[in-house]
């Protein structure tokens, strides 16, 4: 992924991009004490901003069979050396996903695709048919099988409208299936995709239809840009929130860690040669907004529009879905 | 009981025209010396087994080596496609390519099923996707238990496995640590079974998390110094990311390719043959 | 998340009358200390699993704690057989025991099926043994690939996993090396699981062969030292053998039994209430 | 097993106890090279004579995991601390039984039982009903699929007629089954017993009938005692080895290992205190006995009763089982 382009400004003229404002948005879907089960990329950015942030305690886990790793930089790739040094176990890869994820583990999976339909299902294979495709993509990985089992999937991608399409053309990842019931009739354990985060706004599946509609939308983005970049006709939740543009602070304290971030006006992100600086400097500019981003009270600040009497819906379903209390026993 | 030979001797021996061959190396450790020696001797219509299949498969697949790929994940990680492979999919050129496809734990588990001597392995798994309806592997049975239906997969018993590992004792006993993958059960699940080390030491002293492949589970044993790079070897060096990115240029052309081919094939490295 | 808490207190919130319970430990690190425990808070029929009943589960037998016993080898290494089993088989004294049993490749096999969330695990065992005829929890079912027939058994997932270690960190990680056995299996099987370990360090510094249970799989980790004893903790302890051997005239008479069972039951150790 | 009365006395004066005898018949049966599944009491005495012996590069692997393990002393148990801390590799009792005893890795697995039938099943688990038991066994233990998976099995056992039974009470461990043709319906790939070594001679499955029949015995021991331990009609092949007798040597080297082995005349084996002084010894007096019942032609001057051109049956069997040439890969 290296669209860069800026999307939002703050009041010192910092600009976040496309995937940074993902990245957030992903990280703040995680809480301390989970577990996740961490792809490379904009996942893997949103774990560790979450670790090193608000959620101390969260257990990253990558499908190489690193358990518990606590990465000081970013890994480059799902097998980095640094992902099994900081680790507090390695096992092997059928042990991860016997052990570790088929049973029930993990609270959370992030997942991508090039292809998400308005049922939440993904694919990574191929657009165009299978015998003679269009576009050959990688495959399944470990797709399928996080979409099967871990608790909630969050699916983190651009929205654009070649991606989020009616139909998929081929079924990698299971999302809703063919509608309401069908992961129970399938044996599917986990509750599948509850978010859908893009870089226009929040996608989540109507309880009863289980079809994905627009629940948020980042600041300056209109509900016509997310509906003509959606393949089938976008609903729109009744309470639809728009993340507040953030404030910009000296010092903060983060209301869910309760550390403080320390931004100082005026002051450049540290330069230095070679990718690991380069990724201490983006850590740096991600935890200034992760610190800016966060109102007092939390999640409540979110602006409901219109007003909700019973609060953000939003957080009505974070309730519902802390009832599943992670506590890293399998389900039967 | 597996000699130290080298490396040229041991795919020589080992690897034969249409056979399965399994390279694994999940991320880390990835075999490329023992795949750059299986072009230098123009093996072919081989059927090519591996989890993610990445530069050192889309070299052997453009290279001729490959009837059929037989995976799960198919990409350069963190750069893109592998433009080889989409090539030989898309024109057969130089050869068709027959596919196999299964997800991640689907064929963790084959091997498991391989190692284990059991003829298939059952998972929760492929429920409701669309990969059963393209791959024969995958079926179902039924839990005399419970009465629920539950995934199974085909055992994978490769001919030959082939990993890379950190380093082996004079007696051929080899041990590799780091992220370990499915290199065990590779080399258990195959008939043939071949390890390329960083180097042989009089002593393999314990390491935490290692996995050692007892000597007599494996035909050979050969020294390659880097010859997991441009992947990386835990403890010897580093992964190589400006040789994946640059993978990407070489191979979106046949003709860069076919340049990188001759370099491959005309240079074989200093140490795969002593020792 | 686990806490580290008294033995006593452990035991006390996560063993309950009725449960289904594994004390895992193959030959190595057997948790005495939470079976004498058990004994203490006498908890009643408890179905008893483990692959090796040893003098642990003679114990907590003859103290009329289990109503079932799931099992593969029952017997007092190297030195014979467990009367109290024995008698509560032949006699039902104290109270009568039922058994499942099973082979240890079964036994495994179980829990590795339970650990990994499936509800069977298929082998090649059974086969022509008088077992299947006896144990329910023993089938068949038939590959879909290659239309052979193998053995299944019924996954094991107890509402409680007890394990011994030798350490844990301050957050809970357990760590345990030497012979290895289950424990990992058993724990993850289980609903819930506790660990006793010979001691509480800062950080677990890795050791080669070590299985790590990390925190969040365990409900409770509590200091036993010398838990694992007359059995042996490996690095800690040798295993007392003269125990076994004199366990064998205590268990042969129900009044030397009574005798021994007021001094477990009077006489907890120091070191169980500590941290 | 306590049992230690004298069964063979040399010529100074030294004498060997039943077990000895076994263990020692049961360590010839072991080539260098062969991998061997043990477990305690006399096959591990057995398999450590074998590989500190005739074949040191024999791998011992243990059901408690321990792969290679080269115990300098006797192990008290299976899972003996020293195993581990010996061993090559340490591997979880799952892994043991699935990835290196199922795929039929291992050559040659031990086996004893309270009942052994003319078939060569055997029962672990019950004498008389299992529901009401006469006796109750410890259970199955790894046998049952030490008997299946192995390429072949050695039965070491006592020879009285209580335990050597027309039929077990109950089935533990397959041996030949119903009979000839058995194992391969039930889908057993290793060979089964091949042999049963006693304290009074050897028994082997007819090739025709897999009953088993007597086709050695050991100095001192008649025909008609071994009938009378037999609990089915014992037919005697009919070249009958008798093991001889051991002349006494003061330097041999063994004609299969080619060490050399000493023996000073009249010295009396060292006495000191312990099991570990005890277990020294004991392996002093079995190296002796090794030594010395090694003739310098190895098999064939195994004494033939009566004579056959075409060589010791033993031998000829034993060509035969060679074949299988062990090499660690499994069988399909």
């Amino acid at each position: 992924m290296t669209e860069t382009q800026p999307l939002v400004a703050d009041s010192s003229g910092a600009t976040w991009t496309a995937d940074e404002m993902m990245s957030i948005a992903a990280a703040r879907e995680l809480r301390d004490g989970q577990a996740c089960f961490v792809g490379i990329g904009l996942p893997s950015t949103a774990a560790n901003l979450a670790r090193r942030l608000h959620a101390p305690g969260l257990v990253l886990i990558y499908e190489s069979g690193t358990l518990d790793t606590r990465p000081a930089e970013l890994p480059l790739s799902i097998g980095d050396g640094v992902l099994a040094e900081t680790a507090l176990s390695v096992v092997g890869v059928p042990e991860v996903f016997n052990y570790w994820l088929q049973p029930g583990r993990i609270d959370v999976g992030f997942l991508s695709g090039a292809q998400l339909d308005r049922l939440g299902n993904i694919n990574t294979t191929v657009i165009g048919e299978y015998d003679e495709p269009d576009v050959r993509l990688p495959g399944s990985g470990g797709a399928p099988e996080i979409a099967a089992s871990c608790r909630q999937v969050i699916v983190v991608m651009r929205h654009r409208a070649r991606a989020f399409v009616d139909q998929v053309d081929f079924v990698t990842s299971v999302g809703q299936g063919t509608g309401p019931g069908d992961r129970e009739r399938l044996g599917l354990r986990g509750a599948g995709p509850v978010r859908v985060i893009t870089d226009l706004g929040v996608l989540e599946p109507d309880p009863e239809t289980a079809e994905l509609v627009l629940t948020a939308l980042h600041p300056g983005v209109t509900v016509e840009q997310a509906r003509a970049e959606t393949g089938w006709d976008l609903e729109i939740v009744e309470e639809l929130l728009v993340r507040p543009r953030r404030p910009r602070v000296s010092w903060r304290r983060c209301a869910r860690c309760g550390r403080w971030a320390r931004e100082r006006p005026g002051r450049a992100p540290p330069r230095r040669r070679g990718p690991a600086g380069r990724a201490r400097a983006r850590a740096l500019r991600l935890a200034r907004l992760h610190a800016g981003d966060v109102a007092p009270a939390g999640r409540a600040a979110d602006r409901a529009v219109p007003g909700d009497p019973r609060g953000p819906p939003r957080a009505r379903r974070l309730a519902g879905a802390a009832r599943a209390v992670p506590d890293g026993r399998p389900r039967r | 009981m597996p000699k130290i030979v080298s490396l040229p001797q041991a795919v020589s021996d080992l690897v034969r025209d249409g056979d399965t061959v399994a390279l694994e190396g999940f991320t880390h450790l990835i075999p490329f010396a023992a795949g750059h020696e299986i072009i230098r001797q123009r093996r072919r219509d081989l059927t090519l087994v591996r989890m993610t299949p990445d530069l050192v498969y889309d070299q052997m697949i453009g290279a001729g080596c490959a009837r059929k790929l037989v995976f799960s994940w198919g990409g350069n990680p963190g750069v893109g496609s592998l433009h080889r492979m989409r090539d030989a999919i898309a024109t057969g050129w130089p050869v068709p390519l027959e596919l196999e496809e299964h997800s991640h734990a689907g064929m963790a588990n084959r091997y498991v099923a391989g190692a284990s001597g059991l003829p298939f392995a059952v998972l929760r798994g492929y429920a409701g996707t669309d990969l059963p309806a393209h791959t024969d592997t995958i079926s179902t049975v039924v839990c005399p238990f419970t009465g629920e239906r539950l995934a199974a997969v085909a055992a994978l018993n490769p001919d030959v496995a082939i990993v890379h590992a950190q380093r082996a004792d004079r007696d051929g006993n080899v041990q590799l640590w780091g992220i370990t993958g499915v290199q065990k059960e590779a080399v258990l699940a195959a008939d043939r079974a071949l390890a390329t080390v960083e180097e042989v030491v009089d002593e393999l002293t314990p390491v935490p998390g290692a996995v050692v492949l007892p000597r007599w589970v494996l035909n050979a044993v050969a020294v390659a110094p880097r010859g997991a790079a441009p992947s990386y070897a835990h403890g010897y060096y580093d992964r190589d990311n400006a040789a994946y990115r640059a993978w990407d240029a070489i191979s979106r052309d046949r003709e860069k390719f076919a340049a990188w081919l001759r370099t491959i094939e005309e240079n074989a490295p200093e140490g795969i043959v002593s020792e």
